[in-house]
């Protein structure tokens, strides 16, 4: 299981915050998310929005290991 | 040292601790930015933070900060949660032999933390609440930084 | 408010204060300097000013900064008299709408007071006393304000 | 008579801070400290002294009143 974490306007599109999921590849995670919530899966492939494994960018796709935390994080707005 | 936080602060504590015992550092430059009322346009400011992550990007901008600067110190202090107007949201010290190194680092990691900084920020208004992305000046702030290596 | 101590002074305190109650201010900056110990090299400062006539010609620099930059209010704090080494010598702080034109009017008022202010300087070291008079640094800092309008 | 008020190195060279004179131009204060103190003349006509009467810098020669504040400036170091 993966832990997904949304953060600013993704966790409003989807409604929560954080679950627990199972997915062994970063692209299987965003069709499972597609596939129960479409307006998060458009907005989870919009502009600027980075992904995080523990916490690091990544590009493209990427296995995901048990216990991994997956961060989906739109366009930082600075503070 | 890096620091987020839920509750209020005071910067001019910050500061006193931040000066104290300090006999070779000549300069301390400070900023702190204050939730704005905007005449009431502004209700409150909701801040959000990836903790961890957040931190961790801040720490790599000010550790390039101290090496591009030259500075002895740099502290920055961010709420995160809900922000009443006239709270400092906030806080950032530099330390270092000269003033204009203090000022250019506090500024350059200001210009930072306001446009690219791993914050998002909701402003809740009389009518609702939008999330707010860096504007056109925050991006010409921070672009100053490219085109030049000291000033 | 522009002010000489004879007595020591807290920066922070007087960032507390300076920040209170600022609903529409978005920014304030500070510059804080301190004398500098130079490993042994400096035993004391000694700074004399014309009282009276000091703060007359640093309330004209400062109203002029209020006036060019848009503030919506400065404080200048000065020591006066024999200033040991890591203690403050001079608080600055700026209040404004936007942090450029804050970081930029404490810029401004501190180079101002570091090369032209009223005050003849006297620095005490090991092997005796002598009076300072503005480096070339200094004289180079105030005129980069003579060329730009802004920055 | 006139307050007389010396500055920064001035005081150290005369050996003195303030002082009641009485003369009616400056020109003229400026003859009678020097005709005193040969030292002190040649530091107050160095480069970049300048003369405050009653807290306003004047250039040239100017009527002392009495009771008027004169100070002699060295250059300003700044803080």
């Amino acid at each position: 299981m993966a832990r997904v974490l949304l953060f600013g306007r993704l966790s409003d599109v989807a409604g929560w915050r954080e679950r627990s999921i199972d997915s062994p590849f970063l692209s299987a995670l965003r069709i499972t998310l597609a596939a129960e919530d479409a307006a998060l899966g458009e907005a989870l492939g919009g502009k600027g929005v980075q992904v995080a494994l523990d916490q690091v960018i990544v590009r493209g796709d990427a296995p995901i290991n048990p216990g991994t935390e997956v961060a989906f994080l739109p366009p930082m707005s600075g503070g | 040292m890096i620091r987020l936080t839920f509750d209020p602060f005071d910067p001019g504590a910050l500061l006193t601790e931040f000066a104290k015992g300090r006999s070779e550092t000549g300069a301390v430059a400070t900023f702190t930015g204050i939730a704005r009322a905007e005449a009431g346009a502004t209700v409150a400011l909701e801040l959000e933070a990836y903790p961890g992550f957040t931190e961790g990007e801040i720490g790599k901008i000010a550790a390039g900060a101290k090496a591009r600067f030259g500075l002895d110190d740099c502290e920055i202090v961010h709420r995160i949660g809900r922000i009443a107007p006239g709270e400092p949201v906030v806080f950032v010290a530099t330390a270092a032999r000269h003033r204009r190194a203090a000022f250019e680092a506090c500024d350059f990691l200001m210009d930072y933390l306001k446009s690219k900084a791993p914050f998002w920020k909701k402003e809740h208004g009389p009518d609702g609440a939008r999330w707010v992305e860096p504007g056109d000046q925050d991006h010409a702030d921070i672009a100053r930084w490219d085109k030049e290596t000291s000033r």
